[in-house]
């Protein structure tokens, strides 16, 4: 079983590229596999709290909470993003850490492959 | 005890995207990675730019004056500064027709030392075969 | 119809403009649209520029990304933000962005 | 003098498109037109309350606070778009209507040109 | 008492932006748009799929199946449900190899009577003359 | 090296893609990568295809957007989320998106 780092940098909440990620996530750790999931820049709102779910957006908090329970997944969001964007510590989703960005360096360290969705 | 390396491979143009942008904070945020890691470990970025990538390495960028941020020619001149290693591709350089003087090559007038480096794609190849990890913006 | 085009992009968007046929045309390059003005590959121009229409080129856009008037090709006019708003208000009925 | 309408459809916050519109619309203003601006999609967050600046983003908040006093600048968000994200009502900063996409149709109703900003 | 018209053309692939799905969702929105306006006035929306937007109006999509979000189809078939009309452009089906079998032209399965049509591009062209309004996606 | 490629795009990033070589490539169609596999254009396959590499396209993604394995072309062999993740540890060392 390896450790598997995905980062998302600016994939868009609306675009499926952040589904990837997630649906990625959650097929590795079924096969017992580590994840760390990173979210920076556009993908930061994957991690707010009280989004609530309309038919033409996909809705990822109830596999994130799944995927949280299993112990073998790890998320953390990118502070400064959040920030930015107008969203504060209180608004983040149970499960998420709230770090800079060498907490992604690190992650790749012990990693046995890494990811990184970039993109529109 | 052990390095690993990590590779930043930047084919984005400045601007549209957040891409070129978001590779040069993480590669930076190596520099304060080690209290994440054990003693003795560490992370080294490469930074190379490809393709259309390389429109982010022209001089002159005044995005802090028109809209407010910090220019991709900031970022750039902040890694040398902290003696990340950074890499153009020449040969992408040469089809758009600049020279070395239109290029950020250097973070001199901030104090820095380290230069960028204009190579083969080859080069380029070869960082992308030593690193551990890869990741295109 | 007097169309006003908004190019913001370098490497897509290219089939859509080419169709695009109007009494009267406008291009305004914007964002990442500005390199079609400024950056030749292997020696040549883009061939955006070889279309029948009057060309504009974003100051602040263009100044963004390391370029100067002194950059852009002879056909392209550099404006600034006020001068996009006359241009939409006085010559262009419609306007898109690309 | 005539009415803008700008819709700034899935512009991101951190591109440069989302800059344009505001610019735009401030330019317009200056002449003495008048402006209405609509936000969806991605760009939705460019109307969320407590911004933090900082030098990697544009910070949009003092020239809308500004645009706004003119009394000739009417910005609306996308209430789904905005709800979607996790972001409610009393987060939405001063000035902004929260509004459905019919708003904005409405709005090209009257103007004399409409400008959609799309793009990734 | 006027009736402005307002073209919505789509030219961009779908799922990977917003930009196809928000096309449609402004243009049906036209149907609640009365309670801003006057007395008689109104909108009335056109919906044009061009170049490589043609690929939004395939058939059998499972968006909602594997991503649990409403697809492009449903989308079409609620525009065409609600008489919206829909024109796709022939030479670019054509161009993809497709056939009016591979396309959504009408939604009566959820009991819609207007169909959509494939149309050349010179028809599309005139409705970009005719609108009051034009917006690209 | 061994590299996986996910493709995400249909009409950007095939320049990059070109140039890249590896002992061992894999191209994993995902997103709108999944054309590449599917839609041929005035009779023509997509030029990706004709790369030495082997290919794979997410049935997930296929399918959301309107097509089967039935579409796909015979170079590409379709996969499941599952599969990938076998992919990523078993057949290739470095991935990366495009």
């Amino acid at each position: 079983m390896g450790k598997l780092t995905i980062g998302c940098f600016s994939s868009l909440v609306g675009s499926v590229s952040l589904d990837f990620g997630v649906k990625l996530a959650e097929a590795a750790v079924k096969k017992g596999h580590e994840v760390d999931f990173w979210v920076s820049s556009n993908a930061t709102m994957l991690s707010k709290k009280g989004q609530k779910a309309f038919k033409d957006y996909s809705h990822l908090a109830k596999t994130l909470t799944e995927l949280f329970a299993t112990g073998k997944f790890k998320a953390v969001v990118c502070e400064a993003c959040a920030e930015a964007r107008g969203y504060h510590k209180d608004d983040t989703m149970e499960g998420w850490g709230r770090r800079s960005m060498d907490w992604y360096l690190a992650s790749t360290f012990s990693a046995d492959r890494v990811l990184l969705i970039g993109g529109d | 005890m052990a390095t690993k390396k990590l590779a930043f491979i930047i084919r984005s143009l400045p601007y549209k995207t957040e891409a070129s942008r978001l590779a040069l904070t993480h590669a930076i945020a190596s520099q304060t990675v080690e209290i994440y890691l054990e003693e003795g470990d560490n992370i080294e970025p490469v930074v190379c730019f490809i393709g259309d990538g390389v429109l982010n390495c022209l001089k002159s960028q005044q995005a802090m004056k028109h809209y407010g941020i910090t220019s991709l020619e900031q970022h750039m001149k902040n890694s040398l500064l902290l003696d990340l290693k950074v890499m153009i591709c020449k040969e992408d350089v040469d089809r758009f027709g600049l020279k070395e003087d239109h290029l950020i090559m250097d973070a001199e007038d901030v104090g820095g030392e380290t230069k960028a480096q204009l190579v083969p794609y080859s080069e380029i190849q070869k960082v992308m075969e030593e690193v551990d990890h890869l990741q295109f913006f | 119809m007097k169309l006003g085009v908004f190019m913001s992009d370098f490497r897509g968007g290219s089939d859509v403009l080419n169709r695009l046929s109007a009494e009267k045309l406008g291009i305004i390059l914007v964002g990442n649209g500005i390199y079609h003005a400024t950056t030749k590959e292997n020696g040549k121009s883009s061939p955006l520029l070889d279309k029948s229409a009057n060309f504009y080129v974003l100051s602040e856009d263009l100044e963004s990304r390391g370029f100067s008037s002194a950059d852009v090709d002879s056909r392209v006019k550099p404006v600034t933000y006020s001068d996009v708003v006359d241009l939409i208000f006085n010559d262009y009925e419609k306007i898109i962005w690309i």
